[in-house]
């Protein structure tokens, strides 16, 4: 008997879709036999802009990469900056961009959250995490002025000073959350719903993920304890305690274990963060001729890991106060073209968003 | 794979929420606390602006523009001018009021405008003493 | 790890944890070989080009990771500008395939063997590859877009200045001449 | 007199269907930790969709869809009755008895496929397939249910089948079939985990996607009244009708809100998934139940 495949398009206007992105989908009934992953709804050319603008110029740029969490973006420009540069950054102030870091992980973590419960129709864990990532956001709002685009973490060190009581509000923000953690657990995470719809969907497997560039959850979910926090370590992480959570049946369900674990370890991070910051010291090191401020011809490459997996900056400077080039590599690009396409084929219609979203796929950052 | 009953009860523990009062605002009456540094509209303190236009300088995305001002507020603004910004193109990075030599421009927690008409959003920053 | 490194390439230490290497584009894909079975850089995680239009050539970056992901390799390759076609790695890596697919598009560099240079980001582009350097972005927007109406009283501050000087000084000239 | 009596029927079929969605908005906005909209929005709503315009056209056949299903939400208001006792909000249910009833509820969905059909969109095709197919497993435990109830009193027609109930009711007299009925229930007030059919991240709003001014308008309403006509059927089968108006608004609103709230609190199941689950437990214990009687 033949069967008619149609071919519907899963995005960009769609509910269970990750944003501006399209996946083409050729479907015999609701099984899907063919996905091809479309992007360009969103392209701004980032990556142009920046080479006309000077540093400063291009510092407020950066952020606007990745929506759900643009401060590791931020981090990667002002290191790789620095690093260029030589430049030093003072403790306190590397120690204030380790707080803002595991701030956004977590609000990109309640974000994912919100996501993922979305997708399988379980609309009351996002209505709540979002209420609690804003809680974060809140205290963005005081540190940096705005609450998602923060343009805070600066080559250099960072731009202001913690407004009054600010750890003392961020550590009441820490109780209420891990409180929070215990709720989400019941509704979401244990819920026996979610697990019959997550255990056994977008298994990715094998040792030849590691070859294959993926980064993030998707590495941990299938047991390799992967974190350039400890394998390449930026900041002050190798000065950390936390530990690397890992899964290994490599489903929906194993990488949304290992995110519950990341919270409860972002938690511990910015507990030791606020105990050991010293009260004392520069926040800034002054960028020599501020304003007209050059990079050697050199070029570098520096990696943060962010909620999603491994964040790269390529940079070149070429002696002028422009930069030659800055290439960004977020998780997505690998995740959503060499990973999503095959791994979609066989599932089911409803899967889509389900996978789409534990695998962290963000195009902003696909198409800078 | 093993389903425990406790799994499938215990979500039904969220239905306590319904006791609580509702976290969100009624936005219109119940307006959230301003926070002070909050990067919303620019003021402009013109008796201090001298009109240097680093601001012009720095902006990346040439949302201001530096126009005459009719009379003189500050004998040391050199050139007569003050900056305008067109809030179709300003992002609210701040780095305006970063460079600014005196001072005088800096972001507000004001940040609500509303218009049907997109020309209509070049603002001229308040002239407030900081 | 290294030392297989060390004795084979000229490598450039770039951090304790980054090194450069400069391969031409023959040896590529007979270094990548090499490499990826002697060392245990095994995983392409960003292929970047770098457009040095003064020099007339393209700078493509292969940027290797290890397994463990702590340290990475980046081989550099020049390729003239004009003469812009690589051998597609999307045999050795599957990733390869879609970041090779963003530089024909972004830079116009052909990849052979890669069979999937569609379009990316762009749709029906007929203008030269907009990562180019010469590919003139701001004269693109002037040519595209206009700019919002109402702006056009925007002053020159110097010249103000030297207006306001000029002013003045003629101002004070006149007192003293009456 | 019989033609005010319907008029009446429906009107509150139609009042309290709106009342009921507005407060399921509430319910579940409580749930999330919102305040949720006014009680008079979902009326707003419905009356500002009548007034508007169609923005889609896919020929007559596509507009009978909404008309079929709203006559088949129409005569199940009808032929259910209101009350246990008295002349009044007895509607049609000397006319025909609960197989009836059972007959018409999948009217509907079948008209419903005919119009979404042809529109050709394929979200609309995929939310219609998966309809029909959830149908074929939410009936199963359903009708074993109603089989069991009928058998109890020895008879198809809902006044005789409350009046067996004066003393006990069904749910405490048969638990199983309450639990087989429950079930399926909630399956066919497109709650979760069973809301397969209009999963926004799955499908848009399915068979609804193409739909707009009036015949969206048509729908919604039908679906408020034809969700009424349910808590109704479920009140008269196992918990022995109300006696008086304010009785048959308590009872439905009990079981109402315990719909919501099961709804607010489970993740979606894929089609595949909800038709395993319905045709395995509720079903069981709709046979066991059966066994027992």
């Amino acid at each position: 008997m033949e069967r008619k495949v149609i071919t519907i398009y899963h995005g960009p206007q769609h509910p269970g879709i990750t944003g501006n992105m399209s996946v083409e989908l050729d479907l015999m009934g609701e099984t899907i036999t063919r996905a091809r992953t479309h992007v360009g709804y969103l392209h701004r050319g980032f990556e142009k802009l920046i080479e006309r603008r000077t540093i400063i110029q291009a510092f407020t740029i950066v952020c606007r990469i990745c929506v759900p969490e643009p401060d590791p973006n931020e981090a990667n420009f002002a290191l790789a900056v620095e690093r260029l540069a030589g430049i030093e950054v003072s403790e306190r102030a590397s120690y204030i961009r380790v707080m803002v870091l595991e701030m956004a992980r977590l609000g990109a973590q309640l974000l994912w959250m919100a996501g993922q419960s979305g997708s399988v129709g379980l609309g009351t864990v996002g209505q709540w995490s979002i209420y609690d990532r804003d809680l974060i956001l809140d205290l963005f709002e005081q540190l940096t002025g705005g609450r998602v685009y923060h343009m805070y973490i600066y080559p250099g060190g960072v731009r202001r000073e913690l407004p009054d009581g600010f750890l003392e509000r961020l550590s009441a923000l820490l109780d209420y959350l891990q409180k929070r953690l215990d709720a989400y657990d019941r509704l979401f995470f244990d819920n026996a719903s979610f697990q019959k719809r997550a255990i056994g969907v977008g298994v990715v497997r094998g040792e030849e993920v590691l070859r294959r560039g993926f980064s993030g959850q998707v590495l941990r979910g299938c047991g390799f304890a992967r974190d350039l926090r400890r394998d390449n370590p930026y900041l002050l992480y190798d000065q950390l305690e936390f530990d690397i959570p890992t899964q290994s049946a490599g489903d929906v369900y194993a990488r949304a274990l290992v995110r519950r674990a990341e919270m409860r370890e972002s938690i511990r991070i910015l507990r030791q963060v606020i105990a050991q910051m010293p009260e004392e010291g520069a926040i800034m090191q002054k960028l020599p001729k501020h304003r007209k401020f050059t990079l050697p011809k050199e070029d570098t490459y520096v990696a943060v890991e962010s909620a999603r997996g491994e964040f790269g900056y390529y940079m070149a400077g070429d002696g002028s106060e422009m930069i030659r080039r800055m290439q960004v590599k977020g998780p997505s690009l690998i995740h959503a073209f060499s990973l999503l396409e095959p791994l979609l084929v066989g599932e089911e219609l409803s899967n889509v968003a389900l996978i789409m979203n534990s695998l962290g796929i963000c195009p902003p950052e696909i198409e800078r | 794979m093993k389903f425990e009953l406790k799994n499938s009860l215990a979500p039904l523990s969220a239905l306590s929420k319904i006791f609580e009062h509702p976290q969100t605002l009624c936005y219109p009456e119940v307006k959230s606390e301003t926070v002070s540094g909050y990067r919303g509209f620019h003021i402009n303190d013109l008796s201090t602006c001298i009109g240097c236009a680093n601001c012009q300088d720095v902006c990346m995305n040439e949302a201001i523009d530096m126009i005459a001002i009719d009379k003189d507020k500050n004998p040391k603004n050199n050139s007569g001018c003050i900056p305008r910004i067109d809030y179709g193109r300003c992002c609210w990075c701040s780095l305006c009021t970063d460079v600014c030599p005196p001072d005088s421009l800096k972001l507000e927690s004001e940040c609500i405008w509303a218009d049907d008409d997109a020309n209509r959003f070049l603002y001229q920053p308040k002239d407030k003493p900081c | 790890m290294m030392s297989y490194l060390e004795e084979h390439y000229e490598l450039i230490h770039k951090t304790p944890r980054l090194f450069a290497l400069h391969v031409t584009r023959e040896q590529l894909l007979d270094t990548l070989h090499q490499i990826t079975t002697h060392t245990s850089f095994d995983t392409l995680s960003q292929l970047t080009c770098t457009d040095w239009i003064e020099e007339e050539r393209f700078e493509l970056g292969y940027m290797l990771t290890n397994a463990l992901r702590s340290h990475n390799l980046m081989l550099k390759c020049s390729i003239a500008r004009d003469k812009v076609t690589m051998p597609s790695l999307a045999l050795l890596f599957a990733q390869a395939e879609v970041m090779e697919r963003e530089l024909h598009e972004m830079f116009g560099i052909g990849f052979e063997g890669n069979e999937t240079l569609y379009d990316f980001a762009l749709e029906g582009w007929c203008d030269i590859p907009p990562m180019r350097r010469e590919f003139d972005t701001l004269a693109y927007v002037n040519a595209h877009y206009d700019f919002r109406e109402g702006r056009e009283d925007n002053l020159d501050v110097k010249e103000e200045i030297k207006k306001r000087k000029a002013a003045a000084k003629s101002a004070k000239e006149t007192p003293s001449g009456a | 007199m019989l033609l005010l009596d319907l008029l009446l029927m429906l009107l509150i079929a139609y009042g309290f269907g709106f009342l009921y969605y507005g407060l399921y908005r509430n319910l579940s906005a409580r749930v999330h930790g919102r305040f949720g909209p006014s009680l008079a929005q979902s009326f707003s709503d419905s009356i500002k969709l009548f007034v508007k315009e169609e923005s889609t056209t896919f020929g007559w056949m596509f507009y009978l869809g909404p008309v079929i299903m709203a006559s088949g939400a129409v005569l199940n208001v009808l032929f259910i009755p209101f009350l246990n006792q008295g002349e009044s909000l007895q509607g049609l249910s000397s006319y025909g008895n609960l197989i009836v009833v059972l007959y018409l509820m999948v009217l509907g969905p079948l008209g419903n496929a005919l119009g979404v059909g042809s529109s050709g969109n394929p979200f609309g095709v995929m939310g219609v397939t998966r309809g029909l197919t959830r149908l074929l497993a939410l009936e199963l435990p359903f009708y074993l249910a109603a089989i069991g109830v009928m058998i109890d009193a020895g008879s198809a027609d809902f006044g005789i089948i409350m009046q067996a109930q004066s003393t006990q009711s069904n749910m405490f007299a048969h638990p199983l079939l309450f639990a087989a009925a429950f079930i399926s229930f909630l399956g066919f007030m497109g709650k979760s985990p069973f809301d397969v059919v209009g999963a926004p991240q799955e499908v848009y709003s399915g068979p609804a996607t193409e739909f707009s001014g009036k015949f969206l308008a048509l729908l919604m309403s039908q679906s408020a009244m034809f969700s009424f006509a349910k808590l109704l059927l479920m009140v008269n089968l196992f918990w022995g009708g109300a006696d008086h108006l304010g009785e048959l608004v308590a009872k439905t609103f009990v079981l109402f809100v315990a719909a919501t709230f099961i709804g607010s609190v489970y993740a979606r199941f894929s089609t595949v998934q909800s038709v395993e689950f319905l045709i395995r437990i509720p079903t069981l214990l709709g046979i066991v139940g059966l066994a027992l009687l």
